[in-house]
């Protein structure tokens, strides 16, 4: 692994930069320090605003995902740490067009104190917000602490779908109400087979054996449930799926919007190697797919390894995930 | 003499000071069970801070606002968060004075632990800053004097710091290395520790 | 790099197998061996068809770009190695709508030899064909010899450009003008900080020290113009970009679409990082950007390295470049 | 006698079992200098073309059109391609015949040779197979004798192998290593000649 960077300390004012430079029809930079990227121009008046935030190296999550039909604003942080709180409040400032601001992101420590801290200080605003959490990785906690789980790719269906809610003009309650429906609805997990370079560190934070793959690893390196020597594709797409299913089984006639997700380097040949295994498991169980997604959608720079996300769908959460939308890294 | 603007001028400069020559001990620790930035914030902070000190008003409370929202303004992780918490905790509970007397000093200590518990969803015994802090606050209950405030405080923070030792992180980024944790400080704790030796 | 993949000897067929189930609305497996990635349904009468084939390992070059305003076929070899002049045939047989059908593709002998040996096969059934050759790697030979040149990501200009023309009903003559002026527009050059693994040989093919980039290598491995240390972004893209305006200057008033591409593992951060330096250098210069990409658009699996395309537009060009198109991997 | 049917089939299941015993050899030699494939095009074309010969007409030209096939069937390299384009010279060079006179066979060296050329656009010297082939060609010019056909071939191969050895590879994949290649047979070259030690 190697990395194409100037100063680590500036990669991610710089990428910043790049990012609006190459795509003004999608992203301005704002907020304090240029850390809060939104859509160009105001807050649509009377929709509700979404906001996310938390560390970069996650592209197209988080940043990548604000444009119509997704999110109004986004928070951005250095390479996996969270934003500051400043930065969180001036993003719900930005996306506030004086219906409220849901606020919708990964369950991780940092965040949710520095969301819970902007959220006090905007409320002085006036600005009413909510909180969804996303919590689908289910290789980071039991079921019985389900509360404590990370979020991880599964945060794209939130996004989609709540922002496909609120583009419709439902008040806070509503997408908020959406929001939790669809972080409820997905389960994820992932293995990692090489780690990737924190700019700022400079090497690896974390290692994996040449030979080795480690399953339910987080994208930060959080340990995983079980390192074990690098198996063959049907069989470690065989093992997440049984993950994901002993979470929450496939019942006949379940519509599942599957998605698998390279964490970085894993190229999308593979990718479709593996989604063989989704398609057969989920038509086995007497599931049917719908909008099934492939590709980069939640990553950690260069890291070798891959995700898979179930989204469970009933008619209200498919009809706002087939929505239209745009960004630069996605279109529906 | 009660806590004043000037006293609180003179003991955040102080501290602000004194983590420049503790932060590379500070992302050390940090490193080995989290990101390794906590001395990096730490001195961040400070910096912000002391941009800010000559401009506080003379109200407490106001200052202490000020104060928090400078270390929120450069700090993006936990602590900076948890210590600005703590910071406007105490700035709630000062609303309006230009004088403290020493005596509350306990109950704001009380108060930031509170808060910063709420914000963190952490429990004492989990092996955080918040363990010293609780120490702290019980062990200035009742004192007036200002030296003696800062022996006690100091006193109980290295008390909890033995006695934690051996036990496993169960919160933040550090959790996630509990086992590794066994037998080294917490650095949220230990940055507590630094910045009341750097009262002096 | 570690590689997610069951036999190395079937990793094309399952990929293939995996991306039509996964995009069954934009691609349909076909002709000899399954080796044959078309739209779906039957070729539209009296369109000129296009058709590409090359090594796999590059996607979404090359079967990704089967779809709507972009090619109609293409043939697929194992990695890095030639598809069969059978399954050439088979494209261009399944291509064919009756007014002919254009070979698309990048000058590499192997599949030069294919694709002729192809054409010659399928003129004794009446299919005219024509051929235009991608050359845009400034880096494989110089000005006097450019016609040696191999063909990059320059092709993705290429399949859009000469797709739009055939979108419209042009005939083969106008389809293959159009596609030879873009051609003749692109110029590209990449660089590569590590090699990737092709399956069958289960480990690097060549290598590049750890502290070193390679300038010019070719998205197989082919030698470079220089090897040396890594050096900051703005560095590698300054030079990247030196080595295609000596070919090509910039004049004032020039329209130019740039592509940023990642040859596989460099994320898309560190892609905006260098397009910062992309956009100042052809303003600086006078031209006028047009549509940017920035992305994985021409890849060597799990390579870290980048890649630099510009496509100098006039009206024309410029006019099929935006152009609607889609296809699992790209839309516009 | 003249080449018939017959005696195609047991010239291509000689070269083709040969092909078993040197993919090896080959598949490293082209590894120094390409993409290591060559032994296994030729042994996926050799089993391929055994697959046809039960079925091959009595006409020779429409033979080798059908080996010419069943080889581009498998193989998706250039050698595959050019042996292929190779016998297609001969069969139309030989189409609508029973039988083909010794005689013959330098021109359809000579045939193959300069379609093959073109298909490849390559010259002589390059370092390819066609050095090799157009050595032969000239070789067996004049002679109508089957052993004497292959003995003069297989010394003009060996001699232009052993002339090009210390020359630069200019075409192909092994162009790209050109220095590398200088003391190294052109693969191409030796799977020609092995070719021809398999035909006895
Ligand atoms: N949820 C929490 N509640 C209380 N204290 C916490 C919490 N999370 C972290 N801490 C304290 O913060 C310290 C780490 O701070 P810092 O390095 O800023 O965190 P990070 O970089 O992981 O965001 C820990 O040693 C611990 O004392
Ligand atoms: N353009 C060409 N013209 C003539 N011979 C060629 C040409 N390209 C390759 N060859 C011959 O083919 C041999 C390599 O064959 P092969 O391994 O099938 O090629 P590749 O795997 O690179 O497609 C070379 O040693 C050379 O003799
Ligand atoms: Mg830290
Ligand atoms: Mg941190
Ligand atoms: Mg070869
Ligand atoms: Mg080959």
């Amino acid at each position: 692994m190697k990395k194409i960077l100037n100063d680590p300390f500036h990669y991610v004012d710089e990428l910043l930069e790049g990012l609006v430079a190459a795509h003004p029809e999608f992203y301005r930079r704002t907020g304090i320090g240029g850390r809060v990227i939104a859509r160009p121009g105001e807050a649509r008046p009377g929709k509700v605003g979404i906001v996310t935030g938390g560390g970069s190296g996650h592209l197209p999550v988080f940043t990548g995902y604000v444009g119509k039909g997704l999110l109004d604003a986004c928070a951005v942080g250095d390479v996996f740490a969270s934003p500051s709180v400043d930065q969180m409040a001036d993003a719900i400032r930005v996306a506030n067009g004086g219906a409220g601001v849901l606020r919708l992101y990964g369950n991780y420590g940092g965040d949710i104190m520095n969301f819970d801290m902007a959220g006090d200080i905007v409320e002085m605003e006036d600005i009413s917000t909510t909180t969804v959490l996303l919590t689908d990785d289910v290789a980071s906690a039991p079921p019985a602490e389900a509360e404590k789980r990370r979020g991880v790719a599964g945060m794209v269906y939130a996004f989609k779908i709540a922002g496909a809610a609120a583009e419709t003009g439902a008040d806070l309650g509503e997408v908020t109400r959406i929001a939790q429906k669809a972080a409820d609805a997905v389960r994820s997990t992932g293995v990692a087979l090489t780690p990737c370079i924190v700019p700022q560190a400079g090497k690896p934070t974390f290692s994996i054996a040449e030979d080795e793959m480690e399953i339910g690893m987080g994208i930060h390196g959080e340990p995983g449930v079980r390192v074990g020597k690098l198996e063959p594709a049907d069989r470690i797409a065989g093992e997440m799926i049984d993950m994901i299913l002993k979470d929450r089984p496939i019942r006949p006639g379940d519509r599942i919007s599957p998605l698998v997700n390279s964490l970085g380097a894993t190229p999308p040949e593979e990718l479709y190697i593996l989604y063989r295994t989704v398609k057969q498991r989920i038509e086995a169980a007497g599931g049917e797919i719908v909008m099934p997604l492939v590709g980069r959608y939640a990553t950690s720079m260069e890291m070798v390894g891959v995700s898979f996300t179930f989204c469970w769908l009933d008619e209200e959460l498919e009809t706002y995930l087939k929505a239209p939308a745009e960004c630069a890294f996605w279109r529906v | 003499m009660p806590l004043t603007r000037d006293g609180l001028i003179a003991g955040l400069s102080a501290v602000a000071d004194h983590m420049e020559t503790v932060a590379d001990v500070l992302n050390t620790l940090d490193g080995q069970l989290g990101d390794g930035d906590l001395g990096v914030t730490m001195v961040r902070g400070g910096r912000e801070v002391k941009t800010v000190l000559a401009d506080l008003p003379p109200e407490i409370g106001e200052s202490l606002m000020k104060v928090a929202q400078a270390f929120t303004r450069v700090s993006g992780s936990s602590y900076g968060t948890l210590v600005a918490t703590g910071l406007m905790s105490a700035a709630k509970a000062t609303r309006g004075r230009t004088e403290v007397p020493w005596s509350e000093v306990s109950g704001l200590l009380n108060g930031a632990f509170e808060t910063m518990k709420a914000r963190g969803k952490a429990e004492l015994g989990n092996k955080t800053v918040l363990d010293t802090l609780d120490a702290a606050a019980k062990a200035t209950n009742g004192l007036d004097d200002p030296r003696a405030i800062l022996a006690a405080a100091r006193k109980a923070v290295a008390e909890t710091m033995d006695r934690m030792r051996q036990t496993p992180a169960q919160i933040g980024r550090a959790r996630i290395f509990a086992d590794k944790s066994i037998g080294l400080d917490d650095p949220g704790m230990v940055a507590f520790a630094e910045m009341l030796k750097g009262l002096g």
